[in-house]
């Protein structure tokens, strides 16, 4: 079993227009870079993409949006891009804003074969408009939707030839969740070690759920907000 | 004191020892600053982190290591990382037991609006609505008035809701009030403010016994 | 070969390269030892292991590692662990490709029953359920009829249902069946078996297109 | 912080008559045989119990059964346990069969604050007759509640005094989950560290979800069946 591809090129080379799309990342923290640019290359259209963010302009998910091929979007934050808002109040791109915790559940009932769930996030709020809401033990809950993908990029810390992952430090957020929700799963990784190297006991993605693995090419990491002790730089 | 240490000052206050605690972007990020010596509190951030250290030392910011406001972080003997979709299961579970955050508007049953003002920029909710629906206790700790003096505490929100009935208290720099079923209860002054001043600045009417005891 | 034997060669044959398969207790955990040479079959258990080994050789065995059939067992290069619910996730969202089980009753719907008699000893369905309600195809691996010569094969299941319509295949070591909208297709017939005698120990008509291929 | 407890004992001296217990364990693997052991002691009555099994005769939640203390149990395998079947059929014993797979997701659920979801498993079985069943993609669903507890005694391998718990190889199964959903968490664990020492990447029950740590005692793990290459036993 050997789920590596030769290069991120090779490893979205299928993606068609139209595609469902999740990508692994919070702000531009742990996203699958070198899969977004061979994606951005590809230059399929229309793809409908689920991500908790939009990367920023010029950055990450941002070269999709100025590529325009995004035709939809489903995020729970987006306030660092502006080109996003332009499109969107263009009626260029469709724009569904999700409570990121709703979102995170929402791409784990769908990995997880659970249609539906309720869930106190939005209860009383526009979230909620024509949805199923229902009270338990006197407190009202939104019925919320499984999501799934065609596909998912991920950027994992290290994984070996049969798929299984680990993630490192807060780089982790909402790559495994994607990772068991599409049809077809491409890990980016850091390191690509031999089976038995990752502890068992501390996969977090288990090999199961992914199907291509590409070696990440070391691009330099982004930071949002560089805070240092005794003052922000 | 300025605005923003007091309302932090103050908020550190409701912390207890080996509290779980999540704090939103702003001001109450700095509530941190000001957990009593000697208390254990352990932070909470929703992308995927129990135990956040301070901002780490020039030189040694790690890209893979933020909060929630996507500030480089450090962590701390005993931090744990986990999934977005078990950050909030955490959260929505009412494992935390105090949310602090910050609010564009709040009303005196509770409802809080701080995502969303229609004709702007639009950003999103982000955590918010799981973090104010699902805590054991919410706080929103804000400078009570907006630049111009017009009232973000009201009668009723305005704003499109981020939760409603969620709030339990609210902490400014003017004064702490509770969320009751018969309205606003003001608990606390400022340093230097009066009841009046207070009352001027808020939108509704508060439920008011005197002598009110000061902050601090 | 006995009947278990043939019952787990045939059903060994259903195995793809780079399948994850789910075995149940009994013949379908003997489906393991038929793998052909050159293929990777991962296994599923669903207490929450993915690549289950052999079992272990004497002296090393561990009681934190078992099968879902609570026997001992051992890990491969790969191998990792996970909770339940974790496990049941897997399953439930139809990761894994085939699951294998055996059965008290099958029927020419597909449904399954292999949890309960009524009057007897109750156990409980285990994993069963969440497994044929799930997995993206499963099959039945099981003797044809009882020891006295009863059908398992049925019309309709009398017992209580593990799950309804879930079934694709039934191997049994005189025929295989696949399940179809106008009922059972006699595809295969065991080494040594016969079209009547096949018939003769099913409760339901079998659709047979003759001539009907040998199993080996 | 610090959640260590001295004793099994201490640490569940406080459950009252009629708790709602959650205990982990796939069959006896990875069952927190102390807990279980003091909480017979404790003499406590009319327990309603949670775990996906019922221990066997004299051994695990088997104890619990022989003391009288237990007034109904939700599980899905009872198999091994004589004794149940009888107190079970005379009518002293109220037990609720769960799918595995419900089960696990129904903890998870009541630790992830969701009251209610849809499954798959059982439609069309009596397990779901009583419960509301709807069709999502021409499928039948089952919608299942979320469980919690009073108490959840759970075993680990590895743990520190903030209640950082590491489990080990398959003795993981329900312990994680379980410790997400009770009100009082209370951990065995055969190895108490230093916090730190527990690698932060590959903590699977964050410290969050337990209020007891208590170091095991160092009994004898039970197996259930010694299966070895080349023939059992």
């Amino acid at each position: 079993m050997n789920k590596i591809f030769p290069s991120a090129e090779a490893a979205v080379a299928d993606i068609p227009d139209g595609a469902t799309l999740m990508i692994g990342g919070f702000g531009l923290c742990g996203i699958p870079e070198d899969l977004i640019a061979a994606t951005v290359a590809l230059g399929v259209r229309n793809l409908h993409t689920i991500s908790n963010n939009m990367g920023i302009d010029h950055v990450g998910m941002g070269l999709m949006l100025e590529a325009g091929m995004v035709a939809s979007h489903i995020g729970s934050y987006v306030g660092e891009n502006k080109l996003l808002e332009e499109m969107v109040l263009g009626g260029r791109l469709d724009l569904t804003l999700v409570p990121q915790g709703t979102l995170a559940e929402r791409i784990r009932a769908g990995g997880a074969g659970i249609p539906a769930f309720f869930t106190p996030a939005g209860a009383g709020t526009i979230v909620a408009e024509g949805k199923e809401v229902r009270e338990f033990r006197g407190r009202p809950y939104v019925l919320e939707a499984g999501l799934t993908a065609d596909f998912a990029l991920v950027k994992a810390w290290r994984g070996d030839r049969m798929g299984n992952l680990v993630y490192r430090k807060t780089a982790r957020n909402f790559n495994p969740v994607m990772a068991t929700a599409a049809r077809c799963t491409i890990a980016e990784v850091e390191e690509i070690v031999e089976p038995g190297m990752l502890d068992p006991d501390a996969i977090i993605t288990p090999g199961i759920y992914v199907h291509r693995v590409v070696q990440w090419t070391g691009y330099e990491k982004h930071i949002e907000r560089r805070t240092l002790r005794g003052g922000t730089k | 004191m300025d605005a923003r240490e007091i309302i932090a000052r103050r908020a550190a206050r409701e912390l207890r020892d080996g509290f779980y605690v999540n704090l939103g972007i702003g001001i109450p990020t700095a509530v941190a600053n000001y957990v009593p010596e000697g208390m254990e509190v352990i932070l909470q951030s929703e992308n995927g982190m129990l135990g956040v250290g301070p901002y780490p030392l020039a030189g040694s910011e790690d890209a893979d290591l933020v909060n929630a406001g996507k500030e480089t972080v450090t962590e701390l003997p005993g931090t744990a990382y986990f999934s977005s979709a078990d950050s909030f299961a955490m959260i929505r579970g009412g494992h935390v037991n105090l949310s602090i955050l910050g609010a564009l508007q709040v009303d005196r049953e509770g409802n809080l609006a701080n995502w969303m003002v229609p004709g702007k920029m639009l950003k999103g909710m982000g955590g918010a609505m799981d973090l104010v629906a699902s805590a054991r206790r919410v706080i929103v700790a804000m400078e009570h008035a907006t630049k111009s003096g017009a009232p973000k505490i009201l009668e009723a929100c305005t704003l499109p809701l981020t939760g409603s009935g969620v709030v339990d208290t609210i902490i400014t720099e003017l004064a702490v009030m509770r969320v009751t079923p018969q309205g606003l209860v003001l608990e606390e002054l400022g340093p230097e403010a009066t009841v009046e001043q207070v009352q001027r600045l808020t939108g509704c009417s508060l439920i008011v016994t005197e002598p009110v005891r000061r902050m601090f």
